[in-house]
Parts: C-alpha cells; structure tokens; sequence
C-alpha cells in the first residue's frame, strides 16, 4: 500500500466540500486544502482575522501585509468578499455560522475530541491561537493529519493524551491512510488506501474500528 | 455559482411554517420589511412567535400580521404606541402572549444568540419588574441579571442593496435591528431595494457579510 | 414665585451640558432640550436607533423617515455623524460611553431610584423600550419633570411607589421650581426659583432637603 | 469645537501611567500601532499589563516593549511564535505573567467589556485546561464557560483614516481587534494613515463611532 501525500489527502478534502460552503481552513496542513477547490465550485473561505472571500496568495511583490490570513501570509480577496472585526469574526465561528472548519491534530479520539494546541511538556509555551474556537464552532470540524507519528504510534486515539483543544467537536478525520467518521458510537472506516485492510488498519490503530 | 436571490417575496417565505419564530427588523417603519411580511401573510401560516422592536404600528407590517390572527406571542420592547390598537386589542382579549424585554437587552440577547454565547449578565433591569424570578449577581461591586440569548428559526429584514452571495449594506436608521437579527436566525430573509452585481459593494463597507443571508430578494425602494 | 415653563427648563438643563458632551435626550420633554444646545459648543446628540451626531428636524417635505429618532420623528445627521446597528447602539449606552442621559419620568427618590416606564395600573400595557438601558448606562443620568402632579404630590420622594426602572440611577433632577442632586446622602437643592424657600420646597415635597 | 486630534505620538501617549494596563491592536503586524508602540517606550512607564492577540513578533511593536522590561503581563491568545523570542526568553525568565485566552474568548471578553456586560457563557474552552478553575455551566444542552469582561486603562490601535471627532475607517485586515479595543478601553487612542476632514467619511461606512476615540493622532501610510 502507499499512504497519500499531503496534497493528495488535501486533494482529498477538497472534494468533500459542496458548492457555497463557508470554510475555515486552519494554519498547516489544511491551508492546502485552498490549492484543490474544485473551479467549478464557489466555496467561501473564511479567515479568522478578519476576511470572508479569501482568494489565493498574491503575486510576489504584490503583497500587502494589511492583507494576511490566519497564518500572517498575503491573501487575496476575492471579489464580493468583505472585512469584519474580530469579535464579528469569531460569532461567525461560535455561532455555527461556518458549515466546515479544517484543522490539523496531534491527536483525535475516536468520539471526536480533539488535542491540537499543546504537546503538554512540561517546558513548551502554550499558544491557543483560535484553535479552540473554531473545533467547536463550526457545522463540522474536519482533522486532517498523518494516521501515524514517525515512531508509529496511532494519533487516533479511544482518548487523548494530549490537553485537550475541545470536547467531541471533530466529525471526520482525514488522514494518509484512511479516512474516519468519529462521534458517538466511535470511529468507522469510511475509506482507506489501495492494499490497506480493515485489519491491518485495526492493527496499526490498536482501536476497535468499525467498516463504512 | 452560490446565488441567494430569489425571485419574488412568495418565493422568499415559502418555507415559514406554523408555530415558526420570526423576527422582524425595524424600528417603527424604518428598517421594517414590509412586503416580506406581506408575503408571509398571504402564505396563511400561523400560530407565530414575532421578535420585534414593537408590536405593530397602524394597518401594516406588523400591525396587519396580528390583525391577521398569526401570532401567538410577541417579545418585544415597546408593545403601546398610539396607533398599535391591534396588538393592544389581541393582548386585551389574551389572545396573544407578550414577553417585554428592555430594547438593549433585546439586541443584546438577539447579538449573543447570533456569536453563539449561552447567556450573559447585563446590567440592564436589575431590581425591576423585569428582571422578577430571574437569577442575577453581583459582580465587581455591580448588580447583573442573567440573560439567555433569542434564536429565531427565520428573521425578516430589510436592506438598501444586496449581491448574490447576501452581503448587504442598510439606509440610514433603517440599519437597526438587521444585522443582528441576521446573525441569530436559522435562515435571514431580506429585502433590499437593490441586487447589485457581485463586487459593487465596497468591502470595507458591507454591514452583513453574505454568510449571514440565506435568501434576498429585490423589492424596489419602498415607501 | 413663578414656575418654570417647559421650555425653559430644557434651556436650564442645556446650559448644563458641557462641549464635546455625548447625549441621548430621552422621547418628551428631554427632546426640547436640543432646542436650547449652545449654538457655541458642540455636544454629539445620540439616538439608540442608532445614530450619533443628530441634527434637527428636516425643513418640512424633506422628511426621510429612514432617518429617525427614538421618538419616531424625522430628524437629520450632522457632518461628522454615522449609524449603528441596535447591538452597537446599546453598547454605547449600557457600556458607559454616553455622557449624559436626560429622561422624563413619573417619580424619582432622594437616592436615585428612577420610575419612569409603568403607572403600575393593572389594566395598562406595559412598555419599556429603551428605558431602563438609558437609565443605568450613562455616565450621568438627569431627570426632567414638573416636582408636583396635577393633584400636588410631589414625584421626588423618599421612595417610589411606581414600578422602578432603575435603581440609584438618577444624578440630578431638574424640575419646574428646583433642581436637585439626589444619591447616597439624600436629595440636595441646587437651585431654586425666586421666591421659593426652602422651607416651602419641603413642605411641598415631605422631604428632608439640604441646601447646596 | 471638538478636536480629538493630537499633534504627535507623544502627546497621544503622554498620560499612560507606570502599571497601566493598555490594550495593543493588531494580529501580527497588520494593524499594530507600531508608532504608539515607540512612544510608548520613549515615555518610559513600565509596569505594563498588555492585552494584544500576540506576545510580539521581532524587534518592533510588542516585542520591543517587552524587551524593553516595561511588561509586567500580557494577556493575549497566541504568543508562540518563530520571532517570539523577547517573549520567550522574559516567560521562561519568570519575568513576565502569561494569561492565556482563546482568540474567541479574548474578542469577546473585549468587546462584553465595550458593552457593559458583567460575565459571558462561552463555550470556548469548555473541557481544556484552560477552563480548569472556571465557572461552568450547561444551557440547553451545551457546556459553557463563564468568562469575565477584559477592561483597559488604555487603547493603542490603528486606523486608516480618522477626524476630528474620533470616526474611524480601517484598512482590510488590519482592522481586526481595534473596533472593539477602542470601546473597551477608558481611553482609546488611535494612529491613522491620515486625518480628513468632518464629513469625509462615509456615515454608512463608519466602523468606529467617534464616542469610542479619545484621541488620535496622524502618523502617514505605515510599512
């Protein structure tokens, strides 16, 4: 089997999210998900700083530093996008007014808590940033992330190690080896890579998982 | 291509069922979304639950919704007005129900259901009537009441002008409750004197960014 | 001794409102008091209908009844003004930003306790508005009303029996025949008209007065 | 006539006091007073609790405050970063007090200061570490924090163009948190690009009332 690279499984997520969908794409991993939107779709990404209709990056030595997403990089706006305030940013997150949020994880359990902010050692500075606003403001918060760490250890988890980002916030989880529904009843295999099997996938895990 | 205009103002109600909560913008006429309230009329659905800053002025809007028979119960802030004699005699006959709330709690409550809060502490009517039965605190040497926010299933507004994707600019003092109603709506409904091309709007100056509007639709400046 | 009239009781309460003031002048009698504003100081005239910088009432025929005051009467804004939603507008007020509040009312008590929204009757229809988020949010709140009732009871009293709409609101009360500065020690006069005593005030009012 | 403008930025800044607490507007660079910033440091005052979204980037702005050693603590969602180094060596020095708010929570804790608000449920949080000790409570079926207004002495911010009554206008992303800083904080000061005349900007566009700026000072077109 050969796992999926990063811009396939950006590729991926791209193609699950419908025409007119208000997206959060969080900082990492997800901001590549804006390189795959389907052209024929018009797919409105939000920005937490401030910006509604975020276009791609500028041409370089076309950026304007008043114009950065959450990342702090130069965007765009495309036209009909519109700018708001801080607090007017995050009741759109909070509010439920945001129909899919996509972000990176350290881990997820498999009822869809999520740690994503903090590594817990001891001597780490913690930085929250929005992650815990938008885990749980949006209609849906997807994760995407490698299903493995470089030791091998599963990052889906029955529960978290990690501090926690939000409670039962996270929906699906796509990752390089299969791509998860998570919630209350557990986590079930929606699809997985050529050659991979429910088995192995149970092996890797250690998690009792259940198949689409 | 994401376009929420609709064609006309039946087309824009079409889905407000009975025992539905409407809010309707507005602040006496202005800002008041006359013909969708018209519209929601002529659908006949009934047994309303109506957020609004009153209760209806004279024959229209409002007033023609409760002369109608259409709302069960009214939250409001200024229910008595000298030309609302249709609420007046509904409520009189107890055929309506009225929960009157202070004109900032109101806005405040409809902003904190649109950003998502669960309740919020305001300073507004404590030791009043209407704050009677309800928990309050104290908090750095001042009296709060507790609040909970107002969700609505639609709201009813009116713009100046709109583009496809519902962002909206507003006239004036007709602005008032319309952005905030918009937030705290399962779907915002508006009606704006003008659809615009998309990128007319000036982006620093839109009011109601789109993702607040489920449906708009143009009806002409009105009266 | 003469009482004051209407009118001249809002230039008394204009005269008292310094350059650069922000004020909302509540629906009746407090709305004369923009009359009266000194042509030589600007004071920023706030309407919780959501402008600031009001202007006086357009010529006749120009109305635009998109434009408006609380009091639902056809007003018109000042160079140098703007609009608000209703959220905002309250901000303004109930977060301390609003100089000065002038409001009518049916009674206040020696320690500022207003009643200006409810007669308590049983058949009347309750109706607040903004009443109680003007009482409490200003930085000062004033009272403009007649001392007596038609049937010659005081309405500054040492308690109120109307339902209340703000409890130790009221800063001063500007009457026909005196103004006072009520709060924690009780009612002060501050000024009288001629030919009233403070003797005569008490009588009339049943209150302990102090003099300025 | 009022006249809100100041002919330089140390005489915008030149009553913050040693233990003030001062909000800093910005998200990263964008929007950061930066010329504020200065004078700020040239005044001298220390003792600083700062409330920004960062803990500084660099050499300028925030960090160079912090550097400076007039920061006694910051309160802010996200101070980790590549060029946080100021901030990191003071933190793990023990020499500067770290509150740590979630982004949401730190808007909305500013702007229910701005309002008058006693306390907000949030349900940012709820659950995480950064709940732990917090008031909590479930409302209809969700979990919420309870999290209090964040007030400031002052407000350092940066606007586009401002006049002579304090109305602001900002420039795309940068208006991020200076809308509601300005209204949270006693006295709200502002750098703008450039100062027009009244009447110069649009009433409809307007995204800071005049009534929220005590001071603002032109400081030209910033990097």
């Amino acid at each position: 089997m050969t796992p999926m690279t990063r811009d396939q499984m950006a590729a991926r997520v791209a193609r699950d999210i419908p025409e007119g969908a208000y997206v959060n794409l969080g900082i990492g991993l997800p901001t590549k998900v804006a390189n795959y939107l389907p052209q024929d779709r018009e797919i409105l990404l939000q920005s937490e700083n401030g910006l509604l209709g975020m276009g791609p990056a500028p041409a370089p030595g076309e950026e304007d530093w008043e114009l950065i997403n959450a990342g702090k990089q130069a965007v765009t706006l495309l036209t009909g996008g519109c700018y708001f305030h801080h607090a007017d940013s995050f009741a759109m997150m909070r509010g439920g007014h945001i129909d899919i949020c996509v972000l990176g994880a350290f881990q997820v359990s498999v009822h869809g808590d999520l740690a994503n902010w903090h590594t817990g050692e001891p001597d780490a500075i913690p930085a929250v940033g929005g992650a815990m606003d938008l885990a749980i403001g949006a209609k849906q918060t997807f994760v995407m992330m490698e299903l493995l760490t470089k030791a091998g250890q599963s990052k889906l988890v029955g529960r978290c190690s990690y501090p926690l980002t939000g409670l039962a916030c996270v929906s699906r989880v796509y990752t390089d080896l299969a791509i998860f529904d998570v919630g209350a009843d557990g986590a079930r295999v929606v699809d997985m890579v050529d050659g991979l099997s429910l088995d192995e996938l149970r092996r890797l895990t250690g998690l009792t998982l259940t198949a689409a | 291509m994401v376009d929420k205009t609709v064609a006309t103002v039946d087309d824009a109600v079409a889905d407000i069922f009975d025992g539905a909560s409407v809010m309707i913008g507005g602040f006496g006429t202005a800002g008041m979304p006359d013909q969708l309230i018209d519209a929601l009329i002529a659908r006949g659905v009934g047994d309303l639950t109506i957020i609004n800053n009153n209760a209806g002025n004279g024959e229209s809007g409002v007033a023609a919704l409760i002369k109608a028979g259409r709302v069960r119960k009214i939250i409001c802030s200024f229910p008595r007005q000298s030309d609302s004699h249709h609420f007046d005699a509904r409520y009189r006959a107890g055929e309506i129900e009225l929960e009157l709330v202070p004109q900032g709690n109101l806005a405040a409550r409809i902003q904190a259901a649109g950003a998502g809060l669960g309740a919020i502490f305001t300073p507004t009517g404590f030791g009043t009537l209407l704050a009677e039965g309800k928990e309050t605190r104290n908090i750095d040497g001042r009296d709060y009441v507790l609040e909970y926010p107002i969700h609505a299933d639609f709201a009813l507004i009116k713009a100046h002008r709109g583009d496809r994707w519902g962002n909206l600019v507003y006239r004036k003092t007709a602005r008032n409750f319309g952005p905030i109603m918009a937030m705290a709506a399962e779907t915002a409904i508006a009606q704006v004197s003008q659809i615009v091309p998309l990128g007319e709007l000036d982006p620093e100056a839109v009011i109601t960014p789109g993702i607040f509007v489920q449906r708009l639709v143009q009806t002409g400046a009105s009266a």
